[in-house]
């Protein structure tokens, strides 16, 4: 998928691209694979849905396509004990700082997917609104982003197992906070 | 007969090539990790099993792509968890903080330890085994209410508040019930509850009032161990994570394991109790003990699977309603329930084959 | 239970709690300020915003078709009706003569997401009080309207499928069977809810007297939808005001006296037998003719205002359209049922438990991004 | 009751009222501020109107002048009535609270407040319901403008 065979950057691209994932080159010691193992098979993630798009990612969870098969279905209320955010609808104003203050109080290592045409870039609501973020990633570092308004329960599962995907491609010595230098613009 | 002797062998063996002082340490070490290993074998097979009824109950498959049918999906949470950092909050006290998930893995630890599993697979027979159980049970929730209180959060400190209250209505109602079938026995001891059911299970031998005692027991067995329909400590729609919200990692995990263990120890306590231990039915494999091994687990999964069908039925109690239904109902069942017991055994009135 | 023992020994103190915006129990981003005593409630002050996306703002700038659209985001569990709204409001205002067919095939669609949002709310019910399993017997009966929606639009949650003039796209060949499938699917399913969960012991005795709305307050709060029926408020739009095909259906308003969150539950209930109904004596008589009229592509409404009350799964939707005779609407207001359900938290709420607050709260069924707007 | 009824009755209460039915389908009223309290309560109160439905609360910005529409049903009569105030005053415009009429009025005017910025004589608990306290402006009034956030398409 999407991170192991990355697309081959045009000579003539005129910017500097950052490769994708953190250190993805480096060679996966046996420690890591294990963890990574671990990690990648076990996500739990934070209830948090604001709107339309947590009734797909409910609709996930649901009987026909229950993500609880990859071991996801452990939900939990508190941001302690979950490792990945879904960011299921728009983030306005008012919800940006309570959403990063829950990522804040997420432990390591943490993942978040934008669910969304509005957390990926405010979406419909882009054009002539005063409250709405345009996109989840002005407020906190996403890794995988699934568009659709909503995305369909099959194009979240799709996200999520490419996040697999990314966890198992981690180093324990090259993982960097992903807040570091965010705020900057880094 | 083929004696179970492999305890015997290594403690003679041991007792044979050291000092005696040593041999015990060596001894209590190998105890300690056998029984850390049916402690996290059994929480980690119990946490996988509820999810799979779970999705059983609920029309889905449930975890099944990590190792084979998902046997592995709890595997990687707990090193998922193990590797997972460990948060705290600023103002909380820090000691009580991190003593908290202690408390309730060791107690539940403890507990672990007197139960008999087949005969002489025993880690501590002692004569006083029922009321060690009950009392050491209780521990548990000088841990959650010390989490709760100690993680400087509202919605903690109601969960722990919550569990306090109810475990100490609760814990009456588990002593009485069991109380009733020691008037039975007439001994406290395990090993000896169990041989005394050779003539006949207890829920037999007792019949009306201990089948009583035994749906008094798995009502208030179940409030016990906080599980649903009296999960009021940690009831997600109402607190959110109830006592450990503040809880990240191998501290929550331990509070987790903890509440599957209970589950597990409530159900062996019936097992033992009513179902006659790790006793065959019939007498049928009373040549091979160590086939008790497998009856007993037989018999205390089903319990568990029992415990896991009201959770996944049952709405939640209101917290009133739930010391309603101890204080009002099930206290006066079981004080009468007692006398019933105690009237048959002294007309001998008890069924024995 | 009832009786309260105050003890003078110890003297207790009121603290507030902050329930949201990242909470299980409130469906989204409500955040509510509770003054508690232990564990009695003392006070509910909801504050709102927290999905605010400005759609009154947006719509001064949008063509109508383009406000359709925004629609579907508000209320998501009842897309098609809110589209319905916009539409009505449109096509009265520029006095269109819209055809049978499509008016029934309105209607037909509007029932089954009536059905397919209260499925969403019975699963989350049991959630909220303590019976997890529910939610996924919910949410299996959802999938199929999902399904025929899909079909039919494209889509399974904004549809969009409601256009000013008509339908976007005529039905598929299969509605017809798929609808009927479906129905008697539902039929054996809705017994099945009962016995979960209206049956069971706990769920009545956490429900029945908790939260008591009486008719008087229902009215005087703007109460509208299973909320005000419940109370013994007929405030059904499509009896009162019907619109679409709704006037040639024969259905009951189910109406309760009781007014505590068992009535409420029940109402919802039996609306699911209603729509059902309504759909079994639709879906037969689709009349053939055109799914549109024709309309100019930009819409240019007449000077003057308008207003357009549906009946939503939650209550009364109203759009109040002022337009001064451009493409764009110079103000448009939703009056969203949510909204006012929710101004009456305080009111029942207090004196009750968490526990009770929070099958209350389910109840009203709300959905927050509708209250936002 | 049908409007020239309601008109004809409505009418002998206060002389300055004005009634229109253009360009709407209902009938409207429009009223001045210092009267405001008055005709609401006499509307709910009166047993031949009975408007005790306060159904749609909604804030206008005419340009000029800031007004609110109070979309009035009764329950039992089932008749429909709009009643339309100005205020002139951009800068401080306050007008009376129609909470003590019917609770609903509460939020919705909480919500005008904000959008708005029409103060409530005697609300009880007038503040922002939306927006954060720290929000500068109405966002709502045809005159706002926010260069940061909105993007005009």
């Amino acid at each position: 998928m999407g991170i192991d065979t990355p697309n081959k950057i045009p000579d003539d691209f005129p910017g500097k691209v950052i490769p994708a994932g953190n250190g993805a080159n480096v060679v996966v010691t046996n420690l890591d694979k294990i963890i990574n193992w671990g990690r990648s098979n076990s996500l739990w993630s934070l209830y948090f849905g604001t709107s339309c798009c947590a009734i797909e990612m409910m609709q996930t969870g649901a009987s026909r396509h229950d993500y609880s098969r990859f071991g996801f279905e452990v939900a939990r209320p508190s941001p302690r004990q979950a490792d990945l955010i879904i960011i299921a609808g728009t983030i306005v104003n008012k919800m940006a700082p309570v959403l990063r203050r829950l990522y804040e109080q997420m432990a390591e290592p943490r993942y978040v997917i934008a669910m969304g045409a509005c957390a990926i870039s405010g979406g419909p609501f882009f054009y002539n609104t005063y409250s709405v973020v345009k996109g989840a990633d002005h407020v906190i570092p996403v890794d995988v982003y699934v568009p659709g308004c909503p995305p369909r329960p099959e194009a979240l599962l799709e996200g999520m197992l490419m996040l697999q995907d990314k966890i198992r491609t981690e180093s324990k010595k090259n993982k960097i906070n992903p807040l570091e230098g965010f705020d900057e613009g880094l | 007969m083929i004696q179970l002797s492999i305890t015997e062998n290594i403690h003679n063996w041991l007792f044979s090539i050291m000092p005696e002082g040593v041999a015990s340490i060596v001894e209590m070490v190998l105890i300690a990790v056998v029984y850390l290993t049916i402690f996290a074998v059994t929480g980690l097979f119990l946490v996988l099993l509820e999810r799979r009824v779970a999705a059983w109950f609920q029309l889905r498959i449930g975890p099944n792509r990590v190792g084979f049918q998902g046997l592995l999906q709890t595997m990687a949470d707990a090193i998922k968890l193990l590797t997972k950092e460990l948060t705290g909050t600023e103002r909380a006290d820090k000691f009580l903080y991190n003593l908290a998930p202690y408390f309730v893995i060791i107690s539940a630890l403890m507990a672990l330890a007197v139960i008999p599993f087949t005969k002489e697979f025993h880690a501590f027979d002692i004569n006083i085994g029922i009321f060690f159980l009950i009392a050491i049970s209780s521990i548990g929730v000088i841990g959650i209410l010390l989490g709760g209180w100690s993680s400087n959060n509202k919605f903690a400190l109601i969960g722990a508040m919550r569990s306090g209250v109810q475990t100490i209505s609760y814990e009456l109602s588990v002593g009485l019930s069991l109380l009733t079938m020691v008037v039975i026995t007439g001994t406290l001891q395990l090993s000896e509850i169990i041989e005394f059911q050779k003539n006949g299970w207890l829920i037999v031998q007792g019949h009306i009032p201990a089948i009583i005692a035994f749906m008094v027991f798995m009502i208030s067995g179940t409030a016990e161990t906080n599980r649903a329909p009296f999960d009021m400590v940690e009831a997600e729609s109402e607190l959110g994570a109830g006592f450990h919200t503040e809880y990240s990692g191998m501290k929550f995990a331990y509070f987790f394991l903890a509440e599957f263990i209970n589950m597990f120890i409530i159900a062996a306590i019936a097992t033992t109790m009513f179902f006659g231990g790790w006793l065959s039915p019939f007498g049928i494999t009373e040549s091979l003990p160590w086939l008790g091994v497998f009856w007993f687990l037989a018999k205390t999964m089903g319990l568990v699977f029992l415990m896991m069908w009201f959770r996944w039925t049952f709405p939640r109690l209101r917290v009133d309603q739930l010391l309603t239904l101890e204080w009002k109902y099930l206290l006066p069942i079981n004080l009468v329930n007692i006398v019933v017991m105690a009237l048959i055994v002294w007309l001998n009135l008890t069924i024995r084959f | 239970m009832e009786t309260e023992v105050v003890n003078t020994n110890f003297k207790s103190e009121e603290y507030f709690i902050n329930m949201g915006p990242q909470h299980p129990a409130t469906h989204g981003v409500l955040r509510l300020l509770l003054t508690i005593d232990g564990e009695i409630i003392k006070k509910v002050e909801p504050d709102l915003g927290y999905i605010h996306r400005s759609i009154e703002k947006m719509c001064e700038r949008d063509s109508y078709q383009q406000i359709v659209h925004l629609t579907d985001r508000m209320d998501y569990l009842s897309a098609n009706i809110n589209n319905e709204a916009v539409c009505l409001a449109v096509e009265n205002a520029l006095q269109l003569e819209i055809p049978e067919r499509v008016k029934v095939i309105r209607t037909i669609i509007g029932e089954l997401t009536r059905i397919s949002s209260h499925c969403l709310w019975w699963g989350v019910m049991g959630m909220d009080v303590g019976a997890l399993t529910t939610y996924f017997y919910g949410f299996r009966d959802r999938e199929m309207i999902n399904d025929i929606m899909e079909e039919t639009c494209g889509a399974r949650l904004t549809m969009n499928y409601n256009v000013p003039g008509g339908l976007m796209l005529d039905i598929h060949p299969n509605f017809v069977k798929r609808v009927k499938d479906f129905i008697t699917h539902f039929k054996t399913k809705l017994p099945e809810y009962d016995r979960l969960l209206t049956g069971n012991i706990i769920f009545q005795k956490r429900t029945i007297g908790v939260g008591i709305l009486s008719k008087e307050d229902a009215i005087s709060f703007g109460a509208s939808g299973p909320v005000g029926r419940a109370s013994g408020y007929s405030c059904d739009v499509r009896k009162h005001h019907p619109y679409s095909a709704i006037d040639k259906v024969t259905f009951n308003e189910v109406l309760k006296t009781e007014g505590d969150t068992y009535a409420r539950y029940l109402v919802r209930i039996q609306e699911m037998w209603e729509s059902l109904s309504i759909i079994e004596q639709l879906i037969d008589n689709i009349p053939e003719g055109e799914h549109r009229v024709t309309t100019n592509a930009v819409i240019k409404l007449p000077k003057g205002e308008f207003y357009q009350k549906v009946e939503t799964a939650r209550g009364e939707l109203g759009v109040y359209i002022i337009s001064t005779g451009t493409k764009n609407p110079y103000r448009l207001k939703f009056r969203s049922p949510g909204f006012s359900n929710l101004s009456l938290l305080n009111h029942i709420a207090v004196g009750g438990k968490i526990g009770d607050l929070v099958a209350t709260m389910a109840t009203l069924d709300l959905v927050i991004p509708d209250i936002d707007r | 009751m049908t409007n020239e009824a309601l008109q004809e009755l409505v009418g002998n209460w206060l002389p300055e009222l004005e009634f229109t039915e253009e360009e709407s389908q209902f009938l409207n009223i429009h009223v001045s501020p210092q009267n405001l309290h008055t005709l609401m309560s006499q509307l709910k109160s009166n047993p031949e109107t009975q408007f005790d439905y306060l159904f749609c609360l909604s804030g206008v910005d005419w340009g000029e002048k800031l007004g609110i529409v109070y979309h009035l049903e009764s329950t039992s009569k089932r008749h429909i009535v709009v009643v339309k105030v100005t205020t002139e005053d951009r800068e401080n415009p306050v007008l009376d609270t129609v909470y003590d009429i019917w609770a609903t009025a509460e939020f919705h005017e909480r919500e005008v407040f904000d959008f708005f910025g029409i103060r409530f004589n005697n609300h009880p608990n007038l503040k922002r319901l939306f927006l954060t306290e720290d929000w500068v402006g109405y966002p709502l009034r045809k005159d706002y403008e926010d260069d940061i956030n909105m993007i005009l398409h």
